[in-house]
């Protein structure tokens, strides 16, 4: 109500001032969507600042502010600067959608670059799908999603857990036990890694879930010992890795005894966890702080400058990724305009700290190369395997035979 | 006249300490019995067991006729079984009307709780009478004094309509002017209800007490009116050989 | 009397500002969030009604929010789903729709369950605590362990709930877009006229000579029992309205927001709405319905600004609260016109009874 | 069955470690009707402690921080007590609210001090083995905890049954008014009281740098078991809460080994409404004539 009334009347005023001073001004100001006002192009950034999952949301919200200012300072997008309007999502999904919403509605944003988990993920969906805008999502998760308005650059799970068990089998871990937090990624994972277990000779001898949050894991490691696996295939998440680790360790187990492949502890994590506890465990991503390369060099060196003693992880680098995978589309499309940007983005390929990166068109994940890490006694993560080359995406898994049905 | 409160028998044990030991007591419709008796002898507790806040070891309660062990508080209440308490609990946020409409409702069926009270029933309206709390009337209960709160009780003793009254020491913490007050109070509702008075003061009972009971050590020690009580060489001995102060 | 008729037109201003002033002011998203505090603030009624009426701290309250919600989730996926399974169903590995799911096709049936569940579910909780005379403390404790317990039973049955995701995504409600502007706006009318019509029914409840019960039964349960009333009746009923108003308060929050999720129903937002309850002052209903409003406000606002310290600001000014104004925003307020009263007669004013005026 | 056998030890540490974070409210929620909210954080404070004094006292960290965390904690309680909660003595379910003020104040204070990430306590190189037991292994780890709640709760009989500060706190718990015009100053003894119930919440948290992990949300983790121990035990009882914990750890531990995690901690809750409906007033309860 308001804004209609005095926007005319803003103009009706200014006109004679503009007319004296012989400055037609940016006739574009305010008219033109997508978040391209005046010399700037907005868009949201939207973490979890505050909560439970401000723990790993906030060094993602870190990088990919660092990345907006690099691409600012070599003078943004479309001669335009990139102006963050960062937003809380305080670990609450239902914060999430009317976050989104309001990101979109009232500040305009070009693109938003936010979630971690994917409940919060599933939550924004709608809003960008309704509301035809782009959401950029930075986290590995579980696949079974392509959604026309979402890019998705951490790795799905062909990227990541199908890269994993091929390592566990090459190694020769036959006997594989399932431990995970009590939520969509570790089930909808663990259903994935049991298909290919079947088609692929080895046998689950357990598979438990714990609920969010659990810090007690004495009748589970009870449970690990007794059905004798060769390995165990981690999804907790968060703050109950650290009891689960803590508690294995204690119990006799370490990564000669029983080696334990975790697909959601990175580099940060393995701080908190305590190295001693977690030392030459196994992890799967597709980027490391170690990964060789200039681009990852200076990356790293960047963001420790700006953030005194952090460690780079993957989710971060998958973040940094995205804001410059966008400010590529952009620039290709020539505007911020969604749908064209969407058509520009397929097939972009960049260089990034993880290597090459390229963008699927068809839907909207990234080209990634799958690694797997040793964590080291520097609490810094090697990597013994990698696929070499970056993976297609296949969120749905249709080109593994032992897949169908899953979906 | 027949009995309508029967005791027979009755014990109470609290953690291996025998409050009661084999209590038998009646009282007559109509009656106005004080129950008095030295700390400690049991006459709370009585109380207690009858109106069900406390459950025997042993023994049985009978009112007009129906047997009280195991029933609920509410419900021993609804049978017209009344009680007030030595510290007097009233509704504090509720006006005095309040509280006696509040005592008076409780036969109401419960669609009919649902209603706004609109004016003053009758019987709350002769309960306002009788304690003489008229001008208070709109008032909250939380400002009224010790002696108000205490009629006030009372009040919604008798708003109540209940066969038997349980009065729990009435006057203690009054003043002299209260305590008379309360004393004719007392003679007025025992013209047509069934009164327990437990009391500690002497000279309250003196004034208006008739049939008395003595009880000692959870026992029933004499029973009888208060002259026959008051000359009872036993009684002297409990109250004067232990507590002076008291029966001067 | 003139207070009962400024007691209207008070309320009618109110209903005012929110039914015509806020739709015109307002852009759709910002009326979408109002919309999301009002149904707070009907759990928020049913809050006030238990704890500052009752006395019955109830720490629990997002079960029964969850419960509508659920309720009225259910419906909705099946309906989008249109005779399909669910889409989460899908990828939990469900094959074949749980019969828990088959009666929520029927509309009739998902809305009856709004409000009929939840009753009963805190029927049954009633029955079984009240009864024992557990209150109090471990009254509230038993509310909180029973969120916590509800929460981690809806995250370990992904197939049958959603899991953490909850249930979102939906198309269809009742024949409009949800995220539509005008969707939003009718969802938000409909939000603001079942709070009003909740508003004025709770407080006639208040009024009646049920509510005076209730309010006895708070100061001395043991004494109403000696009235001749079963406070665990009195206290059951009332747990069960305000459950009924939880559930209500969740099935409009699944359009408004567009999810129902178990973060929404754990002990930290249970305990939130109670806090925002304290805030706003528990002893009235008004209070209780403008501290949801307002501190769901703030909390919004401030944390687009200053997301830590929100933390510090809530807890701040919860502490502040609880320990120089126990009766909350409403009670300030009625401190400060008895204040101005007084000065105003020189005549000492009668001590008016301060609680429940509204 | 052997490994039905190993829950029993299983089943002893976790009510041990449920016994350690509910011994500190057997004191504040017992003994002072406060329901705080903030004793988690007051673990957390104390884990916290255990860490800060790794600069100095590297592996052997964990076994300094015991006294000094008690004290920290303490200390934090005897502030929230002198500056809040004495105003609401008698309003237990207040105390509820403004304490969870608290907490949210201390977490997010955790926060800032020490980030958001957790951090890692080196538990001693000499707590890292474990024993052989029925067929299973207990870490030393947990024995240490079953070792320290023994202790405690040995202590704690001690000092309420023999000290002449125990049987006032006692005298003040039973009736308030009466100790007061006894002579007992309740002012000091709440006070004490609420320094040693904080104080253990301390203790425990340096306890729980051996399991868990160490962050500002830690608090959260245990505060509602840590009630329902103290619900179940009843109120101000130590050898409620005793056997309460033990119930409660032998409970989640089958019920998890049966089922799983999830369904476990549902079980636990139904069981305690199920045991309130038998003993309404917990385990042991005190008698008292008092019409509330």
């Amino acid at each position: 109500m308001r804004k209609p009334f005095l926007r005319p009347l803003a103009a009706v005023l200014l006109l004679p001032v503009a007319m004296l001073t012989g400055c037609g001004g940016d006739s574009k100001d305010g008219s033109s969507g997508g978040g391209a006002g005046g010399n700037t192009v907005k868009v949201g950034i939207l973490h979890s600042l505050s909560g439970t999952m401000s723990i790993s949301e906030v060094t993602v919200k870190n990088s990919e502010l660092m990345a907006i200012d690099e691409i600012n300072a070599k003078g943004g997008v479309l001669g335009k600067k990139i102006q963050p309007v960062v937003e809380d999502g305080a670990s609450d999904w239902p914060t999430f959608a009317q976050k989104a919403q309001k990101l979109i509605k009232k500040d305009k944003v070009a693109t938003v670059f936010g979630g971690w988990t994917s409940a919060s993920r599933k939550a924004m969906l709608p809003v960008f799908e309704r509301n035809k805008a782009l959401l950029w999502y930075p986290v590995q998760y579980e696949g079974l999603e392509s959604s026309p308005y979402i890019f998705y650059t951490g790795a799905t799970t062909n990227q990541q857990i199908v890269p994993a068990l091929d390592y566990l089998k090459e190694k020769g871990k036959k006997r594989i036990y399932l431990v995970g937090s009590d939520y969509v990624f570790p089930r909808t994972a663990n259903k994935i890694i049991k298909a290919y277990a079947k088609a692929n000779g080895m046998t689950i001898v357990g598979e438990e879930y714990t609920p969010l949050g659990h810090t007690e894991y004495s009748t589970l490691v009870n449970k690990i010992g007794t059905a004798k696996p060769d390995a165990v295939f981690n999804t907790l998440n968060g703050d109950s890795n650290v009891a689960f680790f803590k508690q294995f360790k204690s119990a006799g187990f370490d990564a000669a005894k029983l080696p334990v492949m975790s697909v959601s502890i990175a580099e940060e994590e393995v701080k908190g966890i305590g190295v001693a506890n977690v030392q030459g465990q196994l992890v799967a991503w597709n980027y490391y702080e170690t990964t060789p390369g200039a681009v990852n060099d200076a990356f790293v060196k960047a963001f420790q400058a700006k953030y005194k003693g952090a460690v780079t992880s993957d989710p971060m680098e998958a973040g940094y990724n995205a804001v410059h995978l966008w400010a590529a589309a952009v620039q290709k499309a020539g505007t911020t305009d969604v749908a064209a940007v969407k058509k520009a983005a397929a097939g972009i390929s960049l260089d990034t700290p993880e290597g090459k990166v390229t963008i699927d068109g068809e839907n909207q994940h990234v080209y990634k190369t799958a690694r797997i890490g040793v964590i080291q006694p520097d609490g810094l993560i090697k990597e013994v395997w990698s696929s070499g080359k970056p993976i297609k995406p296949d969120p749905y898994l249709k080109t593994y035979p032992w897949a169908t049905g899953l979906s | 006249m027949s009995a309508l409160l029967e005791i027979r028998g009755l014990e109470v044990v609290f953690d291996g300490f025998r409050a009661l030991g084999g209590v038998d007591l009646t009282v007559e419709q109509g009656e106005l019995r004080f129950l008095i008796g030295p700390n400690g002898a049991g006459k709370t507790t009585l109380i207690d067991v009858v109106t069900g806040l406390t459950r025997p070891a042993s023994g049985t309660v009978r009112f007009a006729g129906t047997e009280l062990g195991g029933l609920r508080e509410h419900k021993i209440v609804r049978l017209g079984i009344g009680r007030t308490f030595q510290t007097s609990v009233v509704f504090e946020e509720l006006t005095v009307v309040e509280n006696l409409d509040l005592a008076a409702g409780f036969r109401r069926p419960l669609p009919t709780l649902l209603r706004q009270r609109r004016g003053v029933s009758d019987t709350v309206a002769a309960a306002l009478d009788t304690i003489g709390l008229g001008d208070l009337a709109d008032r909250p209960a939380g400002v009224l004094s010790h002696g108000q709160r205490q009629w006030l009780e009372i009040g919604m003793l008798i708003a109540q309509k209940p066969r038997l009254l349980l009065l729990d020491e009435p006057v203690a913490g009054m003043s002299r002017d209260e305590r008379d007050r309360t004393g004719e109070l007392l003679t007025e509702i025992a013209r047509d209800h069934t009164v327990v008075v437990v009391e500690h003061d002497m000279e309250f009972l003196r004034r208006y007490a008739s049939q008395v009971t003595v009880l000692h050590e959870g026992k029933v020690l004499v029973e009888g009116d208060v002259a026959t009580v008051q000359a009872d060489p036993r009684v002297q001995e409990v109250y004067l050989g232990r507590t002076k102060k008291e029966a001067a | 009397m003139s207070a009962r008729l400024r007691g209207y037109a008070l309320f009618a201003g109110v209903a005012a500002l929110f039914l015509v002033v806020a739709p015109l002011a307002l852009p759709a998203f910002r009326l979408d969030e109002l919309a999301k505090y009002l149904c707070f603030a009907i759990a928020a009624l049913g809050i006030g009604l238990a704890w500052g009426q009752g006395g019955m701290l109830t720490l629990g309250q997002g079960v029964f929010f969850g419960l509508g919600g659920y309720a009225m989730g259910m419906y909705l996926k099946l309906h989008d789903a249109g005779g399909d399974l669910p889409d989460f169903m899908v990828w939990s590995g469900v094959d074949k729709l749980p019969a828990l799911w088959k009666p929520f096709g029927n509309p009739v049936f998902a809305l009856a369950a709004v409000v009929v569940v939840p009753v009963v579910i805190a029927t049954l909780l009633g029955v079984l605590v009240f009864r024992q005379r557990v209150r109090g403390a471990y009254f509230a404790i038993l509310t909180q362990a029973l969120a916590a317990a509800f929460v981690i039973l809806l995250v370990g049955q992904q197939g049958l709930t959603g899991g953490t995701n909850g249930l979102t995504n939906f198309y269809d409600f009742f024949g409009q877009d949800p995220e539509a502007d005008s969707t939003q706006r009718t969802t938000y009318f409909v939000t603001a006229i079942v709070l009003g019509v909740l508003y004025l029914l709770a407080r006639q409840l208040v009024k009646s000579r049920f509510g005076r019960l209730l309010v006895a039964v708070r100061d001395g349960e043991d004494r109403v029992r000696f009235l001749g009333y079963n406070p665990a009746t009195v206290k059951t009923i009332t747990f069960a309205i305000s459950a009924g108003m939880a559930g209500i308060a969740g099935a409009l929050f699944v359009p408004v927001v567009g999810i129902i999720s178990p973060s929404l129903l754990d002990v930290v937002p249970s305990l939130e709405l109670v806090v925002a309850v304290a805030i706003g002052g528990r002893y009235t209903l008004a209070g209780a319905v403008l501290g949801a409003v307002a501190m769901n406000y703030a909390k919004t606002s401030f944390s687009e600004q200053w997301a830590d310290g929100w933390l510090y600001l809530e807890g701040a000014l919860f502490i502040g609260v609880m320990t120089l104004a126990p009766r909350g925003a409403v009670g300030v307020y009625e401190q400060v016109r008895d204040a101005i009263a007084r000065r105003r007669k020189p005549v000492p004013a009668p001590p008016t009874a301060s609680e429940v005026p509204a | 069955m052997e490994s039905l056998l190993n829950q029993l030890p299983v089943g002893l540490s976790i009510g041990a470690v449920l016994l350690l974070i509910a011994l500190g409210l057997t004191f504040t929620f017992g003994q002072m009707g406060v329901i705080n909210m903030a004793h988690g954080e007051f673990i957390m404070a104390g884990a916290y402690t255990a860490y800060m004094l790794q600069d100095w006292f590297h592996g052997q960290a964990v076994i300094v921080a015991l006294p000094v965390a008690f004290v920290v904690a303490g200390t934090l309680g005897w502030i929230l007590e002198r500056a809040a909660i004495r105003h609401f003595y008698g309003r237990p379910l207040d105390t509820l609210l403004l304490t969870w003020g608290v907490s949210l104040v201390l977490q997010q204070a955790a926060r800032d001090l020490f980030g958001a990430p957790n951090v890692q306590v080196t538990a001693p190189s000499w707590l890292s083995g474990r024993v052989e037991l029925l067929g299973g292994n207990l870490p030393y780890a947990r024995l240490f905890i079953m070792g320290l709640a023994t202790a405690c709760v040995v202590g704690i009989w001690a000092y309420m049954n023999r000290s002449r500060q125990g049987r006032r706190m006692r005298a003040v718990m039973q009736n308030r008014e009466l100790a007061a015009v006894s002579g007992v100053a309740t002012g000091r003894v709440d006070q004490l009281t609420f320094f040693i119930g904080s104080g253990l919440a301390g203790v425990a948290g340096v306890a729980l740098t051996l399991i868990g992990p160490v962050g500002p949300s830690l608090g959260t983790y245990y505060i509602v078991d840590a009630f329902l121990v103290v619900v179940a035990g009843g109120l101000g009882q130590l050898r409620g809460a005793v056997i309460a914990a033990l119930a409660l750890g032998m409970l989640n531990s089958y019920g998890e080994f049966w089922t799983d995690a999830s369904l476990a901690k549902v079980i636990v809750f139904v069981v305690i409404v199920g045991f309130l409906q038998v003993r309404p007033q917990g385990l042991f309860v005190l008698r008292s004539r008092a019409l509330t």
